[in-house]
């Protein structure tokens, strides 16, 4: 048995949504995690919640990349991908590199399951396959399952449903995984259902052992651990790491976090985190709407607490509203969009960043507010500290943008301690001064007293008010001037935000790439290959989109060309197009419901950059 | 420390309602009876919607938060959640509260959460300029209805109980006396009090409620409501009301001995949800006397009860982490450099 | 021309719910109703929210329309207005018509559009998969209630009554012949009717209406209503319901007769209230069973009625101007060049 | 008597709430308009239904501007100021002209309006004005209205009432007015109340009796007709206009009017105007809330109606989600926004130019829409028309964007004759052929089918679908090309809109000035002005501000400076910038509630004609 070095790879197990595939894949992506490789994954499962078993629509797919290199994507074509039943083939089988391996469940491809795949009578998919290069081995996990089951004490259709455990063990094998963090896993999971535990762990250990003894596999792979940052790590998915950042910035700033929030794929995961943490005082609230929700977390931010909420784009819709009625009582509020494809209700449970206009413009009048994103799975955390700090320190409505993918995707992530956590400091109103609702200090911003402080009653409202006075004002030359004010306080969050950077790359690039949110990967990855060629590329990702940060500009200026790749038809570039209109900017859009690859990006860039030296 | 007055809770901003709107002695009862209720103006919050009536807030030394049309139900739950401790107030309209406000309104009252809410009812939109509302009678002429209204009203405490409210009361601007006495009860109520004020809007709708303050008129329109008190009225108490099976009767006293008169008890649902329904004009010879006061009344938990003791026990049963612990989660791993 | 069937109704569209939800069941009664009610696939509409159930029109060879989450009410609204000849059917869940889609829900009711609303609970929002609804029970463990939820449950068809639907009514997925039966009455309805179907999420919720279902538990747990006939049930129809007051009482036909027993009458709100009152679970000596079938229905104008009313009467009252009058109005005036 | 002849005056009248000066207006300009002027209104009044009466926040002015020239704006300063009170003198004086005449209600300046109207203790302000070179004329209006009516039978609070109406006789005489239009108007309004109709008459020629004979005035005025185009004339204000617009559009079209709407200041007019028309078969249904108002109208288009709502902003972010099914489902929508001051509930009877952003970029997902925009009351009728041409003609959501001074103001307008109405030809489905319902023209749109019709049933939805057949696709490629034929199809809109043109000046001015809605009377007024005085100046004005209109790009690129002037801190300005690079775009803001002057945008456009020769 060879086996063969790899750097990295990427492995897709797709089967029926009733198959178990999310949880097989986390379950590779947790032990591949602990075993000190970078990773990075994409569940992709169908809007219904159980579609029709066997069919193409049914099909739920996760795919995992990682490697002993840095890893920023979920990768492009597969190396290998685990087919439970025809379906998962057909859906995916382009997805897979040329000659690549191909492992499929023998009992999902009789006639039934090629009828409900949709493949004509007398098809011969896996044939197919072999013909086109592609390496496939089948394997009667069904059969084989049953089987080892058949003194388990569980039913037939019981024991079936383990045979993803059957394929989870058998890529271990095909990968070299430990079965450790599986097993204990399981153990926890089925503490109370002993049966279905030793059964799930005895086909765990039969995929692992077929592997071994069955021959029917010509390589073995090992991929080494990355050479990571020292330090202790986690997995953690997007959704996660947000409602954790929540939570952290909270107890920071030692004030009680709120959260209010209606259920809305993909957004829903951080209700659910948060819902978990009561023992440290966390209040989750589900409203009946978004309208409820948005407001609830005003009438706790006027309270005094960390209000949070968060949806996904068409309850976006309806909070703006209340994002307004924000905006003008100055209060901090966080409000949190897990994007996903649009317009209306679009696909729910696809990834897009189509959101962007909405969040910077998206209002009824002269509605400035700050606009953060996140750009990957880890770094969700911190980019939920920050927009929590923003909100409080300056007292002003923050967005802060995540996506489908970033929102499910999983990565590893070093913690960090809390002491290391940066202090926040809201401008609160100390019992005994004098309290004016709308005096403002030098960055603009108010004071926030609550409710039951003494000598601080005030009235706020969504009518324009005096400054200093909060009173209701009418009068001319105030309304201009608070319009003003509102716009250069969101200005001067700026200051108080890292400058722009180049993250990768040369300092004065022909092609810089500037993206923002989930496409950082993938440009990353881009840019990366390109800088090992000696191409001169630079990568810069947004944090802050509106305002846009500090010496943004001057890193505009010194490309030749700068490349704005988004997952929409274009949101980001108009915008810097109208604050940066000498900068020469070339969008590229992909409106799929998938992430970029890198490939993608790569070759744009390249082509942009053979028509710069012909130029 | 002194006692508090009425002026303690009165702010210095000029009162802007059209001269002889009954928003005045709304205003007017509640800064009467807040002094009354044992918290001090900054333990003291009014949020409200848009419309005239919502302006309510500025007129109080308390805090008060003017928020965005029909949502003041929420933003006070938020508040109230975070904050149970303080004393809510909700100010709204029969269009903030009845027409764009209306799913917030009943889902606050099927969670009961612990405040006020004064639906100031004047049957129109004010604010607006005079559109009829979701209580303008039907056929109702106004600007967005010249050809008369063609919408069914709603039925305001029928709409609440079937909501199922916790408190369920009527009021009218024009009798103070009997206005405090609701909002005291209100304020006593532990849950979501739903108090709806008959208001006066003398500009767009004026004399919507005279049959019930009109000296003349209201001995015979009117039923006042108290908690164990057979039902009767008239000016001398000449009338009375029965049950007869499922049927509300009105009974001459001539007739009829006050114990076989229906005795009112707010704790009874169904007994409330009839006296919901003496909905039609009090006009003609079997009319039924439009109810004041306190319909329905019942001890429910509430809401942020329900929170705060999930939020003590978890406390209590669970070992609290550190944060530390808290972002280590279950399953770490440690790389060497 | 033949008379339809079931398969005139049915779309080419795969049918994409879990196996095992109730939502198949409810579709095929739908299906089978359908072609008995004189309406032709083209003159029929189904307009949906969003949710598992609202992906009920796509299955239908009718006009359909899959909306936005909580919003088919008032897009039917306007649908029907315009078009009062078409037979409309809102297909809406416990989360799309109850939470966010409460405001539009309650004023189509009191508006009284003649249209059907079927109102698919489940107790569960399935989905976005599996958190609780307004009509999960208190203490429910989901995902965004992992400590039980604390949210005291609406009473679907008491809060249609509160809101004045005139027709109210509840059915079950798994009782196919009498939800049926349920339906026709609907569609025979004229107004806006209200039907709670029971519908078992075998993924988030299984189970949540066995007791109205199980063969052994159902028929001490189930009420099925028939105007005119005593309220009675039971395996041999042992137990009946008396009114003692304003009280239901469980009783023994050992020691009571048919003729004693409460006699439905869906015209009467109050006894309708006290039958949407039934609602604790049926366990235990003296608890009262749910109640499935119709609990009131009431013939009121209905809006579209009213609004064509007036547009007749508006055109037949005043001569019609012609374009080119309307734009020139009362005042004009020539200038020469 | 001197009788002095003028190009144009601009008289304000201002008084309490509750003197009746929006009634005292509307006649002076009927009157005048019958008189053959060109005019323009500015009402301009409280948010509160009724403010303190007395106090400066309770007063209500009405502004006219007219003229034997073309007036396009309310004007700048006044010409003659008739306060009814000391706090409308107090808030209007600095807006009369140096040396203006200044008429005052004698009666209206006792100690107690004084003191309301904020005057401290012992303050002259009649004496100040004088001293400040005001020509000041004090009539006893109250007391002489008294005294007419002492036999009316009137009491004198009701006999008081009718002090506007001489006012507006003094004033008629003043100028030169005809009595008859506003004695008919009495007639008519009073036709049931003969005492009161008497009365009024009385007091309304008391008033010019004493212009004529109490010589108190040193001059009169005379302003001729204006050459306005030959034909038959009209007052109207934009909502009425906006209101005839629909109506004319869905007769032309041979559909029935279904406008659903929610009140809503200052929208609400639109829904009292069509709610008037039963006879005519218009539908005008008031919702609960916005979210019912536009969803109600997505059922009227499915329906075959041509479906309307109109609303302000605070109203709009609650439709956003509705409008985005909208786009999804491809139904003719016109969606109004009667624009006022933000952001929230803002400055609710103020105007203001701030919703652009919301309407071209305020929804989730890739979601354009056409917007277009209303330029003054009597463009109301046109813009309403095509907007409803457009929505029908290309099955696509309209956003038309009004706002509180184009809606309340008042011009006289030319109205057309029906015949000459362009006909409105929407892609209807006919009876026995095929229908997919997203099969599309050669300009990517659909055709229409409605319930009822026999053989197209279909199903459609917010979930991405299937070009061609419609149904639900979550397919990647599909959803690209979904989203980009959307985009398509609205771009496409521009080549069935007229082309950009200079309105006014240079064909290849060295400034440009570019704007859209309210802005174009006070723009035109400016340029016109310049351009007399032979600057190199010209104007474009957007109808159509997405898709911008073709030809707009070489008319900008021809100008060394393009001037973008906007009631709000610059919206149109960075749409045209990041479409434009190259323009050298300068953007002129005003956020005070009020529109702009003329002088302001003349003075600084002259400014920057002398820094262009200095470069
Ligand atoms: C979202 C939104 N829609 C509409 C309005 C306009 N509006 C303000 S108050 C009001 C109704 C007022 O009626 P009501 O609640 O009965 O209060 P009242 O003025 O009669 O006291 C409306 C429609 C608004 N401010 N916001
Ligand atoms: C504005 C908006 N908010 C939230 C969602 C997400 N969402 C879709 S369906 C649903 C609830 C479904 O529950 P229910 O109405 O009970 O239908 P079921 O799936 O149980 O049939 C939610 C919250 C959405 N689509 N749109
Ligand atoms: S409009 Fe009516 S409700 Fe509003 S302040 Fe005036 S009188 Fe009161
Ligand atoms: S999740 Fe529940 S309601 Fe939805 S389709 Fe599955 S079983 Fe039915
Ligand atoms: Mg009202
Ligand atoms: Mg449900």
């Amino acid at each position: 048995m060879e086996t063969t070095d790899l750097l990295q790879a990427t492995i897709l197990f797709a089967g029926d949504s009733g198959d178990g595939m999310q949880l097989t894949g986390f379950q590779f992506s947790n032990t591949t995690a602990f075993q000190g490789n970078d990773l990075n994954t994409f569940p992709d499962f169908p809007a219904e919640i159980r579609a029709p078993a066997g069919t193409v629509s049914g099909v739920s797919g996760f795919k995992i990349h990682f490697g002993s290199v840095e890893i920023h994507t979920p990768g492009g074509h597969a190396d290998t991908l685990v087919a439970m039943n025809a379906a998962a083939l057909k859906k995916y089988l382009d997805e897979v590199k040329p000659r690549g391996l191909v492992v499929v469940n023998r009992g999902g491809f009789d006639a039934k399951n090629l009828h409900l795949a949709g493949y004509s009578d007398g098809a011969q998919p896996l044939e197919e396959a072999k013909a086109r290069g592609f390496e496939v081995i089948e394997v009667d996990m069904s059969r084989m399952v049953r089987e080892a089951l058949i003194d388990s004490g569980l039913g037939t259709r019981e024991a079936e449903r383990s045979k993803n455990m059957f394929a989870l063990g058998l890529v271990y094998w095909l990968y070299q995984r430990d079965l450790g963090p599986s097993e204990r896993f399981l153990e926890q999971r089925f503490y109370n259902k002993p049966e279905v535990l030793q059964a799930n762990l005895k086909v765990l250990k039969s995929g692992y052992h077929y592997g071994e003894t069955a021959e029917i596999f010509n390589h073995r792979y090992h991929i080494g651990p990355a050479a990571l940052p020292a330090g202790r790590y986690r997995n953690i998915t997007g959704n996660e790491g947000l409602a954790l950042g929540l939570i952290a910035a909270a107890e920071k700033a030692g004030l009680r976090l709120f959260y209010a929030g209606y259920p809305i794929t993909p957004a829903s995961d951080i209700l659910h985190e948060l819902s978990k943490h009561k023992e440290r005082g966390v209040m989750s609230f589900q409203a009946e709407d978004e309208i409820a929700a948005v407001t609830a977390a005003i009438g706790a931010a006027f309270g005094g607490g960390l209000a949070v909420t968060a949806t996904s784009g068409p309850g976006m819709a309806l909070k703006t509203e209340g994002i307004g009625l924000a905006i003008m009582l100055e209060l901090p509020l966080v409000i949190v969009n897990v994007q996903r494809g649009g317009p209306s209700t679009g696909l729910p449970t696809k990834t897009e960043q189509s959101d962007l206009f909405q969040a910077v413009h998206g209002r009824n009048g002269e509605a400035p507010l700050v606009v953060m994103a996140a750009q990957s799975p880890r770094d969700c955390f911190e980019a939920a500290y920050q927009a929590c700090t923003v909100a409080l320190e300056h007292m002003v409505p923050v967005i802060l943008l995540s996506d489908g993918y970033i929102g499910n995707g999983a990565e590893p992530w070093k913690f960090p301690s809390a002491e290391a956590l940066p202090p926040i400091v809201p401008p609160l109103f100390r019992e005994g001064t004098p309290y004016r609702p709308y005096e403002r200090d030098e960055n603009h911003v108010r004071r926030w007293a609550w409710p039951g402080q003494e000598g601080a009653q005030h009235r706020i409202g969504g009518l324009e008010k005096q400054d200093g006075s909060g009173n209701v004002s009418y009068e001319a030359e105030n309304h201009q001037h608070m319009v003003k004010t509102r716009a250069a306080k969101v200005e001067r969050v700026a200051q108080f935000v890292p400058e722009a950077h180049i993250e990768l790359g040369a300092e004065h690039p022909d092609v810089l790439v500037i993206g923002w949110g989930s496409t950082h990967g993938a440009i990353r990855t881009a840019v990366q290959n390109l800088v090992v060629a000696g191409a001169s590329v630079a990568q810069v990702h947004l944090r802050l989109i509106h305002p846009f940060p500090r010496g943004l500009e001057k890193l505009l200026l010194r490309a030749k060309a700068v490349l704005v790749p988004e997952l929409n038809l274009g949101q980001l570039h108009p915008l810097l197009q109208a604050t940066y209109p000498k900068v020469d900017f070339r969008p590229l859009h992909k409106i799929k419901g998938q992430p970029f690859l890198a490939s993608e990006i790569e070759e744009v860039i390249a082509e942009l950059l053979a028509t710069l030296e012909t130029v | 420390m002194n006692p508090l007055t009425a002026p303690d809770f009165t702010s210095d901003q000029d009162v802007r309602w059209c001269p002889g709107c009954g928003d005045y002695s709304i205003l007017k009862q509640v800064q009467t009876i807040l002094p009354e209720l044992g918290r001090s103006p900054s333990e003291t919050v009014f949020v409200s919607g848009i419309g005239c009536s919502s302006r309510f807030p500025y007129y109080l030394n308390t805090y008060g938060l003017h928020g965005i049309h029909g949502r003041a139900t929420s933003i006070a739950s938020g508040l109230k959640m975070l904050r149970p401790e303080l004393s809510v107030w909700v100010i709204t309209g029969d269009g903030d509260g009845l027409s764009i406000g209306g799913n917030q309104l009943i889902h606050l009252l099927r969670r009961n959460l612990d405040l006020q809410i004064l639906l100031f009812n004047n049957e129109i939109y004010g604010l607006t300029k005079g559109q009829f509302s979701p209580t303008s009678e039907l056929g109702k002429h106004t600007k967005s209805s010249p050809w008369g209204s063609i919408d069914h009203p709603f039925n305001p405490l029928a709409l609440a109980l079937g909501a199922d409210a916790t408190f369920v009361a009527r009021g009218l601007d024009r009798d103070p006396v009997h206005l405090r006495g609701v909002l005291k009860a209100a304020a006593a109520h532990r849950g979501s009090s739903l108090v709806e004020i008959y208001q006066n809007c003398n500009v767009f709708n004026d004399g919507a409620f005279e049959p019930y303050s009109d000296k003349k008129l209201r001995d015979l329109s009117r039923l006042m409501l108290e908690s164990g008190q057979p039902l009767r009225y008239g000016a001398e108490g000449e009338w009375g009301i029965v049950l007869d099976g499922l049927q509300p009767k009105v009974v001459s006293m001539a007739d009829y001995s006050l114990n076989d008169l229906w005795i009112h008890q707010p704790e009874d649902r169904t007994k409330a949800w009839i006296l919901s329904r003496f909905f039609d004009e009090p006009i003609g010879e079997n009319a039924l006397p439009r109810p004041f006061g306190m319909l329905y009344a019942e001890d429910r938990p509430r809401y942020e009860e329900l929170l705060h003791g999930q939020l003590n026990a978890a406390r209590d049963a669970r070992p609290k982490q550190t944060l530390d612990e808290l972002l280590a989660g279950h399953n770490t791993w440690t790389l060497e450099g």
